[in-house]
């Protein structure tokens, strides 16, 4: 057991933090605010991520023949905890996942045509995961995908496909074997977003956060849109989901919110500050950080000895999702009737709306990206041995 | 003691629940809440039904009690209603019990005939209930209230203030000449501003004592709309897991979901017996505060347990604009806030544990 | 909606407090806890009981035709509510659910053989449901009853027996028809545990508190041991349990474990009570005895106005056996290493052991008398109208 | 960093769990349990295959750190050992880190061979660690100490006092002569007893900052024995529902219990990396008195919970004395109140939240 990093560790994270607390302007806040529910990155976010490529901090941690370092999943996991801590939303959105998908399964050419975009962050893919009636039971999906020569042919409707409106491809779940069982007969492709046949309708939610539906209308991809194997969707979809784990739960942005709402009372509110009971509620959010701390390490230690979580991811998932309502609530509750000013109040929402905020898209993470009933029957079946109903 | 309705009770709920299925689309409410007023065709109806005399003394109010304004809030908050029914009945109430008859006789026919909104502007940055700074000096006030619910349209507003000494409440004219608002955006989406007064003309309308009423019984009402939110929010959860199917079943058949939908109900039935059971006792001339801080405690946990709880279980379509449940949980978590949150109320409970109770 | 008592029934309960006040004595208090894990009755809980039943007090509940007042249910609740504030664990136990049942299912015989004996508290009944391998699933029940000429001859072994040690009877479902489905060939018997091939054996708790297992071979019984219709058992069985709730889940007695915990600490710990972080943990636990108290009320109020509730019970079972954990756990932790003392450490231990006990007792409450994932699922079925799976 | 254990402590860990299932049996624990002494003969195996010295200093030690310690003591938890492990190790390290060379140099030995027991004698009747009232007159101590575990198989007891205005930690022979026990009855059913000390010859150990350490180190291991309980009620839960059929099917396979059996599981995990993660740290020189009561808190939160599940999902045969399950239930309360309780831990950290943080 060893709960240091290395001092290599230790100094690419100096490097990192060196890095993000010049990046972390009140400029970049603003820009960020201002992208809104619409979520688009500005200048400057992408010019951070440029640097970031540039830097090669991401792709460090691949291995060599893809342009790699092979280091150690921890300076990945560094990377994003040192930016998410400094306010920096960096994300390469799901491109983060399916970057190793695309490592592990596809060919040459679709490596060399899709990886240099996805690390730059210029190739952003939409998940095309959900549909209307294919939610937590993912494996009823209905968009089809028929071969025409070399060509494939889509038709069908996705749903919950956020961020396709600022992504320039789609990693879309499309069934091409419909007389096989519901898992084994899904292949997996990447779409690109600007063709003719898509249609991307805006679903807007009360999170004040904007999502999709996409309409797929006889939309014709070349054969090396498909990833892997024709119809080992399922096993693809999955594994790529183990690759973004290393991250998962966002607990250093969790623990910003919460230091946010300390120097907000500590500054603002000082007679709340200290009252005892205050104090006790915030102690109380401060051990369930702690639980999302841990965990998140687990998890994280666990993919960076190079194996594969067999629950801990699903325990992040929950424990972090529940702690973000939790916080988000508490802080509503604690800062009486500022709480529930939105940002839109101005300098009277405190902390620029930020609880209110976290408290409106907490639902989001408890069911989205596999609802935490599922991830709790995963924890049961996967990594404590429970039977099947 | 008997839990259920009275029939002149069930009478009320079915005639506004009636009315407000018939009448209000949530659509119809998501264009009340972007333009920031309130709904003046329900308030007309609630005039005209005798709603709004409801709780006063016959022969120009209704002569039932607060279980009965409780019951037609309950049905408003349901429905997602947008209308100062609370604000203007409680401070027509408060003028009723404490004020002159003089000014009681004047104000509550036009309370009654729905002429007259009033809001009570109490809170000062400090945010705190039963407390005033803002300084009256017989005929006119000066300052800020803070937090005013639906001080676009009201027509005058119920003051706290201190003259001298001794907190008062008095009545001022929502006069843009010397009460200007600075709005507020909040979670629920509804109508409130911070409203600064400058030598506005006011009339006193009573003391202390009329202030902690004034607050007793907007925590409990409050409390009410906690409860009808998560009421709400509860029965559409119901409905949607025996309708939406996944894994070849409705996913109300899955132990998970019934047992999140069991604790759900068992959150929403003590909250129903408490929050009801704090508006019978002040009908009965009592207010057992740590009985309302209790009512409305549990109230703010349920609400905010409840509604996210309904979109757990919702899935994505639960939180799109479209959907009707974002009403109940934005609208539920500001009244989960407004008039003691959870903390607040479990802090003067802490602060007065070991005290004396009045509960069976 | 009226929340006060009528002057009948107030002036009723200021009798029962009265007559409680007076049988409360520390004496009663030694005899109790000398009964122990056992639970015998001693003679002054025996004089109590004689004494509630000669004032005519339970049976005033029940229809004139068989002795009653046909008051309401309430009378009832304030009678249980009284004595258990008061700290006297009068209980007819099992009894008070078969009563009913024989009103409402058994002979005119019967009614005069079994329901004095059941008021005055002299026959006293074990509850013979649960089998090694019945426990939730209880319609698997394998003891078998057979006709044997007028009698039945009674095979099998019952689990979970509390009590039978100290009862008179055990009310018994028995198979009366194996060809029959699961629910649909069990039949109740009133069976005297004094007969021939009757043998009990005990089952000792960690909760200090006996229970039993008791072996049925070849016991015979005569034909009017049978209660109700033959095959009938598990409607009759499922009515009993209906008729016992109307003061389900102990409030009164947890209402007075809090406040005992309250005086204590006022008494003893005054420096713990005076700790704003102390005071809030015992605000919450009086919030969470509220939601007992008003699901208590609820439930009895249905029952009184002749309903049966649907959820009711159910809910008032989780509530107040989770809150029975709840407040065991938090005293023992408020009292520091006070709190883990049992009563065998004498004058040290917390009023008298009764939080160590509370909390060793509380996990039998939440899985006994139907498991509280059951109770959600009948909250959530029966209540809800949710589909069986 | 890395959550794994190293081949070192995978093989102590291996080597004291195959002793303990190949020697100890719970039947033997309940004859302990009854007979209120120690496991002599495990004792004698924690001597004799350098158990004992594994903390302290080599040549005569094994050299080992806190966390190697954790994994015996989680093991030992596990089987519901009887054995003054926590109590006489800590003692003896408290002497070797900041006791006298020499007094280090003659206990050390003696704990090694297994011939010493010693029991941290620190609370009084107001049951407050990191404090002392019982006065230290150079030589000798007079009054009565405390919920002293292990205290009637003790040989030493480690006794905090006060020597004018600065506390002190002295060693005490148990002498019956001087050393008197009135044993207490706990719901962990294992030996402990106040222990009133007249005229009783001592030597000084250390000061105020030892008696902090000793403290510290204790707040955590009994962590791990909560740790430990929990883990072992999970696993004989999970083995349980496995294996038990109701409604035709395993009742593990039910969703209600599976998710029980998840939540028990996510507990357990993060309790496991926070009480390791503070055992590294002091193992590195550092204790950060937050880190240790966070994971503490944690730990009590956790054992409680997650043993109380169990119960509920073992149903009758998990409360009755033959089954296992209660010697996890039952240590494993009194550990969550041993060292500081959930409460006192969350008081602690509410009065100092929002100070700096160590963690990553």
């Amino acid at each position: 057991m060893d709960f240091a990093w290395t001092d290599e560790q230790e100094a690419y994270r100096q490097d990192v933090r060196q890095f993000a607390s010049e990046v972390a302007t009140q400029a970049l806040f603003d820009e960020v605010r201002a992208g809104g529910a619409e979520g688009a990155r500005g200048p400057l976010m992408r010019r951070a991520h440029q640097e970031i490529d540039r830097r090669g901090w991401l792709r460090m941690c691949w291995p060599t023949e893809y342009g790699g370092e092979a280091k150690s999943p921890w300076f990945q996991y560094i990377l994003f905890a040192e930016l998410h801590s400094a306010g920096v939303p960096y994300s390469l959105g799901t491109a983060g996942m399916i970057g190793p998908a695309i490592m592990t399964f596809g060919t040459e050419d679709q490596k060399t045509k899709f990886l240099p975009g996805i690390w730059s962050g210029e190739m952003r893919c939409a998940l095309g995961y959900s549909e209307p009636n294919a939610g937590s039971d993912l494996a009823s999906l209905r968009t089809r995908a028929v071969r025409d020569g070399d060509d494939w042919v889509i038709n069908g409707q996705k749903l919950w496909t956020s961020g396709a409106h600022v992504s320039t491809h789609v990693w879309l779940a499309a069934r091409t074997n419909p007389e096989a069982p519901k898992h084994a007969g899904i292949s997996m492709f990447i779409v690109p977003l600007d063709g003719p046949g898509v249609t991307i309708r805006p679903v807007h939610t009360y999170a004040g956060w904007r999502t999709n539906e996409v309409f797929f209308d006889d939309v014709r991809v070349g054969g090396d849109a498909l990833i892997g194997k024709e119809d080992r969707g399922w096993y693809i979809a999955a594994n790529a989901l183990d690759h973004e784990r290393v991250s998962i739960g966002g607990y250093a942005e969790l623990a910003r919110s919460y230091e946010i709402l300390l120097a907000h009372l500590r500054e603002h509110r000082p007679e709340l500050l200290a009252e005892p009971q205050v104090r006790v509620r915030l102690a109380e959010l401060m051990v369930e950080l702690h639980t999302v701390r841990a965990l998140t390490l687990t998890n994280a230690s666990i993919i960076a000895r190079g194996e594969t979580p067999t629950m801990q991811a699903s325990m992040v998932k929950v424990a972090s999702s529940e702690f973000r309502y939790h916080l988000g609530s508490a802080a509503m509750d604690l800062l009486g009737r500022y709480g529930p000013l939105s940002s839109a109040s101005g300098e009277l929402a405190p902390a620029e709306g930020r609880f209110d905020n976290l408290y409106r898209r907490s639902p989001i993470l408890r069911f989205g990206g596999g609802a935490n009933e599922l991830q709790r029957s995963i924890i049961a079946q996967r990594g404590l041995g429970l039977p099947r109903q | 003691m008997d839990t259920a309705l009275s029939e002149t009770q069930e009478l009320i709920r079915a005639s506004i629940r009636d009315y407000l299925r018939r009448e209000i689309t949530f659509d119809r409410i998501r264009e009340l809440e972007s333009n920031g007023g309130y709904d003046e065709a329900l308030w007309l109806h609630l005039g005209r039904s005798g709603f709004l005399a409801l709780p006063f003394a016959s022969p120009i109010g209704g002569g039932a009690g607060l279980v009965e304004l409780g019951i037609l809030v309950e049905e408003l908050t349901r429905r997602a209603s947008v209308a100062p029914l609370i604000e203007t009945l409680t401070c027509a109430m408060c003028v009723e019990r404490f004020g002159d008859p003089g000014l009681a006789g004047e104000i509550i026919p036009q309370v009654v005939s729905g002429g007259m909104r009033i809001s009570p502007a109490l809170l000062e940055r400090d945010d705190r209930y039963d407390h005033a700074m803002l300084p009256f000096d017989g005929g006119a006030i000066s300052g800020t209230k803070c937090f005013v619910d639906y001080a676009p349209s009201a027509t005058h507003y119920l003051v706290s203030a201190l003259d001298g000494g001794e907190l008062v409440l008095a009545l001022a004219e929502a006069n843009p000449d010397n009460a200007t608002l600075r709005m507020l955006d909040n979670i629920s989406r509804l109508p409130q501003a911070n409203v600064t007064f400058s030598r506005t003309p006011v009339r006193r309308v009573a003391g202390a004592e009329a202030l902690h009423w004034l607050v007793g019984v907007n925590r409990v009402l409050s409390a009410v709309q906690r409860l009808g939110a998560a009421q709400q929010a509860l029965e559409m959860t119901v409905d949607y897991v025996k309708a939406r199917e996944q894994f070849g079943q409705p996913i109300g058949a899955f132990q998970a979901v019934q047992h999140h939908c069991a604790n759900m109900a068992t959150m929403v039935e003590a909250c129903r017996f408490l929050t009801y059971e704090c508006l019978w006792q002040m009908d009965e001339g009592a207010m057992d505060d740590r009985l309302v801080a209790t009512a409305k405690n549990w109230a703010a946990r349920t609400v905010t347990e409840v509604t996210m709880l309904a979109h757990e279980l919702h899935g994505g379509i639960g939180v799109t604009e479209e959907y009707d449940l974002h009403f109940f949980t934005r609208r539920g978590k500001d009244r989960a806030v407004a008039w003691g949150s959870a903390d607040e109320t479990l802090r003067y409970l802490a602060d007065t544990v070991g005290q004396q109770n009045s509960w069976h």
